[in-house]
């Protein structure tokens, strides 16, 4: 107990806590799923997004998107060895992944349809993992803050490429208008639940805020991502789609509908609409190529041996 | 003049290509380090063929920019050789193509540095490190799949056996090449045939693996007469320019 | 009116889709009988597609005629279910998907013969004796797969669970859709999905296979709202007439 | 003798011969050899043209395509099971296939380029294929013959609809003409080589002429199809591209330039532009999915299995 009194005066004076330094075991497990679950997305991300790069409508945008696609690949990298700092090897977290126990960010179980959908994953769902990431750059485990200063400053980049992407659209001819609106129309939903569920349905939140593991809540986020992105729609002359959706002046921010939530958990549970696709492409890059991996073993041990010879 | 322009658009559907080729495999690698290195090999080549092909649509009215000339034509007047069109295979096969091909292309980027054109001799010169790390990672990977595993190996020379009969394209010469060769434009591929000879011989004999026989040398690339794959590439690559003709990106 | 001819798309869509699949296996097949009969299944649907968006075109003035809706559309209008636009995968899966889309599409034409729209029920017509061999195939197909050896057994249940969240869609009724069956021209599939759910179990227990779990549906693709791989098709389907938009072939 | 001498009395009398009936053994093996190659021709053809089917540009040019290589299939079908009348299985002739020691027509080693291509193949390669199969009708060996007269119907058909599918391309844009053109210069000299080596380099033709398993030399065959083709390519408006082909009034047919008989015997060897990807897409084919085979025969032996219990 005198050991967590003082991990928990440390993290409440924002001190760092470093992987050699005493943590409780629930916040090691804690901040092990998290990082590595934020590692995932960064992985499975790549794949929306890679199903465009062949397809990319000129050259400067397919250089974009590769440039995007190979930061994302960074942060899942920054990310594993900030997680390996707590103890689990990267095997352990990817088995974890194929075999379903890890999860990944529901978004990603989408379908990148058409090529608004890029532009629309840079603004809106960049947008919303920066909402997420940076109060991260303040969170109390300080291999995963330090990549997180690294990762927010590329996502910024990358939103602000995703709506300049939509904003040509939105200037374009009428088809890449409705390209674009439809984008925002599938988007949009899937973006909000990327905050996880309502703060009352979300029993770890209160624990992770004392632990600054978390700095905000579900909610706030969610409403901080709205009033940021609703203008912005306006802006390029899309609309919303939520009916619901009103400024209030009271609390000086908008109010929106409600998140359909049974959606949200059928996605967790690993029924999004390309849930399949993901963990299938996952899957074999890692299994069908384990002979790659084995190969440079193989190879350095060899080296190895010669240079003991 | 033409000669020239063709040349350049050579250089370039080389490079875009391959950058497309690469590109295929984003998410699809066995770690994210070699994910990676893909992804920034990609990355690198279409930047190459963004400036080789800006250069040659300066040079020919007909095509508005780099980006009409990759998105507007057709099979027939792609350049590119042979081996850059391959399909990727396996990771083996990526990676013997892209020692093959990154070999061949320093050495010709390092000559064409000198060219007497100075926007080629820029554009060579902005590439070669570039490719150069390309030849070394793909020397690597060469070396270390041939002499890794018993499997590695067997995917390593069959990797090697699939491009290899596209080796004799890249030292092709037509008289049109002479021709600038003469001008100091281009580099004559033959000048360092045999360095390249000696280079891929030595990577494949420290992946212990075997110089395959030649066989009769397949061509036509240049002359827009390709394999079945490249018309694949390009009707993904093309879709977007194709199908909405007047948009902007 | 609008709405038929949104129907009548969708009957097309269905068949083109599916067949433009089959033929992507032309030459690859286990056996040269294989070969034959997907051929022979593609032909068949190619041949539908043709007459029901030729109808399409009919009704719609911004069609020419069945080519333009097939080759001159992008994703977003396209109204065919999930089923059909899903990859091959192996035989296994392909069979799983034909034999779930088959027994649903043959239920369907039997009963859209009788059809007010005489267009409409004709094709129908025409087109049901097909549909009952490609059914009766892919039937023998999941029964001698599911019960053949144990590695066709796992293959034949990852296809049909591959192919089973696209099942809901195939009963999905708008109320567009609804209009249509009280004017008599189309037909409520929910009045034989209990027939068809009984005879997928009933195939799927005489070969041995468990009947999978249902999970929350996946819709979208009568409203444009497709998988990631169709837009693939269409790349590959349409580039020729997208790339030569004047010319006759 | 005795045999040998009633057999080549039957064959001169132009009789059938049966699979029951006595033969000599090179006889047999030179029909197994033919026959298989012709059926391997049949199979392995349908790959440069299902490169195209996805691509066809109309439904009416994918059905016709779909229709051809269905019939092409089914000709395998047919030349298989004659073979099989020679005493030597299916599974025999395709592991021959596969490891390279039985041959098919090097014409399908070169890509299918454009969809010009396709239109080439029915034109030029269907009226190869029909040259030398019309004089096969009354080849010696009666289920080779039989299954010829069916092959040889849908042959001339498939031609018909190659030349018309070319004269929609010279009838076409500019861009189509060009694309028509290319295929001529890419396709004449592998067709004429489909007819084999010249009469002087053809050691068995002799003795096949008096068997009657051949009934016109390859030269002679060689001459009628430039003489029917020649008129054919200039009322197309098409170049055939051969400086020197000119009419010859005293042979009443063309004089034609000398074929690339290297080129001939690399392609032979295995070394055609897309010998490769050929024969990976056979095997693979097979290889891969031996399962599927493995699988009906477990199945088939079941039932049998039940139906005895």
């Amino acid at each position: 107990q005198e050991l967590i009194d003082a991990f928990e005066a440390r993290v409440a004076a924002d001190e760092f806590i470093e992987p050699k330094d005493w943590m409780p075991e629930a916040y090691r497990k804690t901040l092990v799923r998290q990082i590595s679950q934020h590692a995932h997305s960064e992985i499975v991300g790549m794949l929306p997004e890679g199903n465009w790069i062949t397809r990319a409508p000129s050259l400067r945008r397919k250089a974009i998107l590769l440039a995007k696609v190979q930061d994302e690949a960074g942060h899942g990298l920054y990310l594993y060895c900030a997680a390996e700092t707590l103890g689990t090897s990267r095997e352990e977290m990817i088995e974890a992944l194929h075999s379903g126990k890890a999860k990944y960010s529901t978004i990603f179980n989408y379908p990148t349809l058409t090529w608004a959908d890029i532009a629309a994953i840079g603004w809106l769902v960049d947008g919303a993992a920066i909402m997420n990431q940076v109060p991260l750059q303040r969170t109390s485990y300080g291999p995963y803050a330090r990549a997180m200063v690294r990762v927010c400053k590329e996502e910024s980049f990358h939103q602000r490429q995703g709506y300049e992407a939509m904003l040509a659209l939105t200037n374009g001819t009428e088809e890449q208008k409705r390209m674009a609106q439809d984008a925002l129309n599938r988007w949009w939903w899937p973006s909000l639940m990327m905050f996880g569920p309502p703060d009352d349905k979300s029993p770890n939140t209160e624990r992770s805020m004392r632990w600054r593991i978390k700095r905000e809540t579900n909610d706030e986020l969610r409403q901080k991502f709205v009033d940021i992105t609703v203008p912005q729609a306006e802006f390029a002359g899309l609309t919303v789609p939520d009916p619901d959706l009103a400024w209030n002046e009271d609390k000086n921010g908008y109010d929106f509908g409600e998140v359909d939530w049974e959606e949200f958990y059928a996605v967790v549970r690993g029924e999004g609409p390309v849930a399949k696709e993901r963990m299938k492409a996952r899957r074999e890059a890692w299994e069908s190529q384990a002979w790659v991996r084995a190969a440079a073993d193989a190879h350095q041990a060899k080296r190895a041996a010669k240079q003991v010879a | 003049d033409e000669a020239t322009t063709a040349y350049v658009t050579m250089l370039g559907d080389d490079a875009l290509i391959l950058g497309q080729r690469l590109s295929e495999w984003c998410g699809h690698a066995a770690s994210v380090e070699v994910d990676l290195s893909l992804a920034n090999m990609g990355l690198d080549l279409i930047g190459q063929a963004t400036n080789w092909l800006g250069l040659a649509a300066q040079h020919d009215a007909k095509w508005a920019d780099a980006d009409a000339l990759a998105f507007r034509r057709d099979v027939l007047d792609f350049r590119n050789c042979l081996m850059v069109e391959q399909p990727n295979g396996d990771f083996a096969q990526t990676m013997a193509r892209q020692f093959l091909f990154s070999t061949w292309q320093h050495m010709l980027l390092e000559r064409l540095a000198g060219s007497s054109d100075e926007a080629i001799a820029g554009i060579a010169a902005k590439s070669v490190k570039e490719v150069a790390y390309h030849r070394e990672l793909a020397r690597d990977w060469v070396v270390r799949l041939g002499d890794g595993t018993e499997e590695s190996h067997e995917k390593m020379a069959a990797g090697i056996d699939w491009n290899w009969r596209f080796v004799p394209e890249l030292f092709e010469v037509t008289e049109e090449l002479e021709e600038l060769v003469k001008r100091g434009i281009a580099v004559d591929p033959r000048e360092f045939e045999a360095d390249y000879r000696a280079e891929i011989e030595a990577a494949l004999t420290e992946g212990t693996l075997a110089v395959p026989d030649d066989q009769r040398p397949i061509l036509g690339g240049r002359r827009g007469h390709h394999s079945e794959h490249l018309g694949h590439l390009l009707a993904v690559m093309q879709y977007l320019p194709r199908t909405y003709p007047d948009a902007k990106w």
